[in-house]
């Protein structure tokens, strides 16, 4: 019959117009303001820089300047100037840091290379997404104090791979500390030995 | 809701034109509804704000899926997508503008009558974005017409975008219909139109508007080098 | 699929007189190339599409490369024999010679009917600047159509008996061809944020009057 | 079906084909009109612009103009590093973004003479034929649109795209721009919680199919406006390049899953749908047809997915250097045959890198299969082709 299959199509049309009123299946709007759908722990939106303290956020940016990130971002959005001083990270050890450190979130294409190469864990993807502006050079340009948030942020919106670089960092630190430490030890012995091995110009009984 | 200090002398009725935003807020407090008319007009237009169909690119894809069902954009009356720019509102610049087609957007912004909004949507429209090194590529779609609202992101989530529509709604709220800061749309001497630009041998020309674009201030970074 | 030795020897047999070489590619992909001259190109592509043993009945892809001009240093180690009567020394000679810039269109072929492929054929010009004519292959293969006058667009290489060659992607008054190697970018992105060692130095030209290393909105603002 | 003997000889280009131009002018018949349809046009998926000349509403000649989108893909590739490269290659075919990369990492793994693992193989072919799903519902979806119905078919398409882009911004971070294949394997290893949600919902999917189809498939507008319209003839298909569902709806049985069986597509039991007339209606049902063959693949790419890594250890990411050579690999794309031509001078950025487009390429015949039919069907004729623009016009 003439117009049999434009009935079908109708009879399913209906059935899920019926179908929008009691089938969570078919109820598929979500309130964006009032409610919203849970980002996965990988998305990504536009990079931010991890410090260890919330406190003093620039004074303990993972960042050391090594411009890893400013050299391959395929955008060229980032741009980053070193310090001529070296200042002493979260551990303590003298490090260069970045005294200018901007992200133009009007370039960014959010492709996460910059993250995925940062050899010292500093640059992260941000999850926050809900960004405008009425001026792009103004609203848009993110300093390196707006770019710096603590790790507790960082663990609020990445869980688990902020556990594995926390891990991480924890344990390489645990690493070059007993390497310091061994080293200090071999260099004590290496002097002890050496007090030893000198030619006995001074009494045994200084040694 | 208590009004403040009711029971102050009553304050003059100020002059005709002469309305300061906290004697009109004053009144609208005391249930006159001089300002009702400029609040009615903006509240109507600002929920039916109907978008040209301007698709462009990477973007246009996330501006479809937010007039679908999971995302659905009727919830802020903005869902009719209008095919002709006499009929819109409001230009979602959502993808990479070249220079061979800034000539054609910038006619469908002349073509659209007041008043009219323009959101740029994505890196892209706001500043050539990943494709800022290519030759044929404009780097900013505000170099030819103003913009309302940037949206970054590449492309940013149709949540992005309504969350964009609705700045533009209190944008358009908060607009005024008379007085020395009256919108753009009421005065008649304000641009409706703009320079069309034209592709030349080698760019296009001009390469910015002057009169909508200038070029923006270096931030003291000029030192590095 | 017979070997890209024993086809060039079918058509050197078939055309005599065709200058038919083999470009060897010495990465892994060992997807060698056969280049031909101009004159016999179009004879030839026909000759292997028709061909029943090739039956390469499909061009995928066309693509332009630039290959600019350019110096090339070879060093030789030469002895030299020591005038004063002694060992003969060896001495590295450098000459110095310039390779001529050319043009060249690369075509993907692939046969549909038998299921193999590709056969890669390289067409080249005498130089990048008065004799870019190839021979167009777009009445043999359709599909070269757009992919010619995108190369011809890009790259300007002209593209003989093309029926109709106008530009593709860039507009009709363009003067440029931008995929070449040497093409220099109009300057329309003056400043940036985020800006690079060229962008930089554009940026320098055009705001001569701002000083170095000072954040100064003040100083432009103070500008008319 | 065997393939179309190629020594059929394709009509000569140039040669006049369809309706002859009229030249009489009278009191009935006007003047030719030539009108611009396009860049901003409703239904030209984008800004892509056709110049027709028409015969009262009858089409006698078609320009397709190009270029509204060129966006220098290639160029900004040759001054940027391979790695820089990929985030690129998710932006030239917007909805099919996996299939990009992974044609773009093909073709780089081919010119370095790189290995990729078991687990990452599996990954590549579970997510390329994913992403033929949505591109296939949505392209339906919006052919529907171009036949005229507001929208309905796309919201159904949709809601079901939602669910899988779901799926990929849970992997990869983005809805749309992935940008989830290396060198050598993928970037994050998915959880079984994802690996489970993705099988149920390839499961679920004949089901929505089926619901799809009932909803069009039999609709007398479809059929009227589809049967008959826009043929193409296999030998100038394949003279033309034509690949893809366009070319298999003419009845060419050529499909590079099977022909090249890259990957691991050897290991699968799939079908390669063919139609008979090349004309609308083929393409439309060619597409739906392969949906459900991706949903077989899937289900045995899930069913056999090994374990192991999914990063060759020897892959470098950063400084990235392959030989001196070249290389052109390719794909089916769920448009057509999607090649990348690399050639390498041994320095980190590629010296020439080039796309094969299938959009593009499957325009060649457009005016051949719009002459003689009327605007109306020529809008169809473009929707059934699927193009999308950042590929025509990179």
């Amino acid at each position: 019959m003439l117009g049999s299959g434009i009935l079908k199509g109708l009879a399913v049309t209906a059935k899920n117009f019926a179908g929008s009123f009691y089938d969570p299946e078919r109820m598929a709007t979500v309130q964006y303001p009032e409610e919203r759908a849970p980002l996965g722990e990988h998305y990504r939106s536009f990079p931010l820089l991890v410090c260890e303290n919330a406190a003093d956020p620039l004074g303990t940016l993972r960042c050391v300047a090594c411009t890893i990130c400013e050299k391959e971002c395929p955008p060229q959005c980032i741009y980053i100037e070193k310090s001529k001083d070296k200042k002493p990270d979260a551990t303590g050890k003298p490090q260069l840091y970045p005294v200018i450190f901007t992200i133009d979130t009007a370039v960014c294409m959010g492709c996460g290379i910059c993250a995925e190469l940062c050899p010292f864990d500093s640059i992260k993807m941000d999850k926050v997404f809900e960004v405008t502006a009425t001026n792009r050079f103004t609203g848009l340009l993110l300093e390196r104090d707006q770019l710096a948030k603590s790790n507790a942020y960082y663990h609020s919106i990445r869980p688990a791979e902020a556990a594995e670089v926390d891990a991480r960092l924890a344990a390489e630190r645990l690493a070059a500390e007993e390497k310091a430490k061994a080293a200090a030890l071999a260099k004590a012995a290496a002097a002890a030995a050496k007090a030893a091995a000198a030619p006995p110009t001074t009494p045994p009984s200084a040694a | 809701m208590s009004t403040p200090a009711p029971t102050a002398a009553p304050q003059p009725f100020p002059a005709a034109g002469n309305i300061s935003d906290a004697d009109r807020e004053n009144l609208r407090r005391n249930g006159v509804l001089l300002t009702s008319l400029e609040e009615l007009y903006n509240w109507g237009r600002s929920n039916s704000i109907w978008p040209l169909q301007f698709g462009l690119a990477c973007c246009a894809i996330e501006m479809i899926a937010a007039a679908t069902a999971r995302f659905d954009i009727a919830r802020f009356g903005a869902e009719i997508f209008r095919p002709s720019p006499r009929q819109a509102d409001l230009m979602i610049v959502s993808g990479t503008v070249t220079k061979k087609m800034i000539p054609q957007v910038v006619r469908l912004w002349n073509q659209m009558p007041e008043p009219k909004y323009c959101i740029a949507m994505g890196a892209c429209a706001i500043s050539g974005g990943p494709f800022k090194q290519g030759y044929n590529v404009l780097k900013g779609v505000d170099r030819f017409i103003p913009v309302d609202i940037y949206i970054p992101g590449c492309p940013p989530r149709p949540e992005a975008l309504l969350n964009g529509l609705m700045q533009l709604q209190k944008k358009i709220r908060g607009e005024h219909l008379t007085g020395p800061d009256a919108a753009k749309h009421t005065r008649a001497d304000a641009p409706s139109e703009y320079a069309v630009p034209t592709c030349g041998a080698h760019d296009i020309e001009p390469t910015h508007n002057p009169a909508v674009w200038t070029p923006p201030v270096p931030l003291g970074r000029l030192g590095k080098g | 699929m017979e070997s890209l030795e024993q086809i060039r020897d079918r058509l050197l047999a078939r055309f005599p007189g065709a200058t038919i070489t083999l470009v060897p590619n010495p990465g892994p992909a060992a997807e060698h190339t056969i280049s031909l001259d101009n004159a016999h190109a179009f004879e030839i592509a026909r000759f292997l599409r028709d061909d029943p043993a090739l039956q390469l009945d499909y061009c995928s892809n066309v693509t332009g490369i630039d290959w600019p001009e350019k110096e090339i240093v070879e060093t030789k180690k030469v002895s030299v024999a020591d005038p004063a009567g002694g060992p003969a020394k060896v001495v590295e000679e450098k000459t110095k010679r310039i390779e001529p810039g050319r043009l060249e269109a690369v075509y993907h072929l692939y046969s549909m009917a038998l299921r193999h492929g590709p056969v890669i054929i390289r067409l080249r010009t005498g130089n990048r600047s008065d004799q870019v004519t190839v021979p167009s292959l777009t009445p043999v293969w359709r599909s070269c159509d757009f992919q010619e006058r995108e190369i011809f667009d890009l790259f300007g290489i002209v593209f003989e008996g093309h029926p109709n060659l106008r530009r593709l992607l860039m507009w009709g008054d363009f003067k440029d061809h931008p995929m070449r190697k040497d093409y220099v970018e109009p300057d329309d992105y003056e400043w940036e944020p985020t800006p690079h060692a060229e962008v930089l130095e554009r940026a320098q030209a055009h705001y001569p009057s701002v000083t170095p290393g000072v954040s100064a909105p003040a100083q432009v603002e103070a500008k008319p | 079906m065997s393939p179309a003997a190629p020594t059929q000889a394709p009509a000569p280009f140039g040669a006049p084909s369809g309706p002859t131009v009229r030249t009489v002018t009278d009191a009935f018949h006007g003047d030719l009109l030539e009108v611009s349809m396009g860049p901003q046009h409703p239904s030209t998926h984008g800004v892509f612009r056709m110049d027709v000349t028409l015969d009262g509403e009858v089409i006698v000649k078609l320009k397709p103009v190009f270029g509204y989108l060129h966006r220098n893909h290639e160029k900004i590739a040759e001054n940027t590093s391979y790695l820089a490269s990929m985030p690129y290659t998710d932006r030239l075919d917007y909805l099919c973004s996996m299939s990009t990369n992974w044609a773009y990492a093909l073709a780089v793994e081919k010119l370095a003479g790189q290995a990729v693992p078991d687990r990452a193989q599996y990954l590549r072919i579970i997510l390329a034929e994913l992403t033929r799903i949505v591109n296939h519902a949505c392209l339906v979806g919006f052919l529907f649109n171009d036949l005229g119905t507001s929208f309905t078919p796309l919201l159904y398409a949709f809601r079901e795209r939602e669910k899988i882009i779901d799926l990929f911004e849970a992997l990869s971070g983005s809805r749309m721009m992935c940008n989830y294949q290396r060198f050598g394997g993928c970037r994050i290893d998915p959880s079984p919680e994802w690996l489970a949600a993705a099988s149920r919902l390839v499961d679920n999917f004949p089901r929505f199919l089926d619901e799809y189809e009932r909803m069009l498939t039999g609709n007398e507008i479809l059929l009227a406006r589809t049967q008959g319209v826009g043929r193409l003839k296999a030998a100038n298909a394949i003279n033309a390049g034509i690949t893809g569902p366009v070319l298999r709806a003419a009845g060419v049985n050529y499909d590079l899953r099977k022909v090249d069986a890259y990957g691991f597509y050897s290991r699968f039991d799939f079908r390669v749908p063919l139609g008979e007339h090349g004309d609308t209606y083929d393409r439309y049902m060619m597409r739906i047809l392969e949906m459900r063959e991706s949903v077989k693949i899937l289900q045995q790419a899930f069913r056999d997915l090994p374990t192991g890594p999914i990063m060759d250890p020897k892959a470098k990411i950063r400084g990235f250097r392959p030989k001196a050579g070249e290389a052109y690999g390719r794909l089916e794309s769920p448009k057509g045959e999607l090649g990348f031509y690399l050639l390498s001078d041994g320095t980190p950025n590629p010296y020439r890198y080039r796309v094969r487009p299938p959009s593009l390429i499957n325009l060649t015949l457009l005016e051949e299969m719009c002459l003689g039919h009327t605007v109306a069907d020529a809008v169809v004729i473009l929707g059934s082709i699927d193009i999308v623009l950042g590929e025509v016009d990179r």
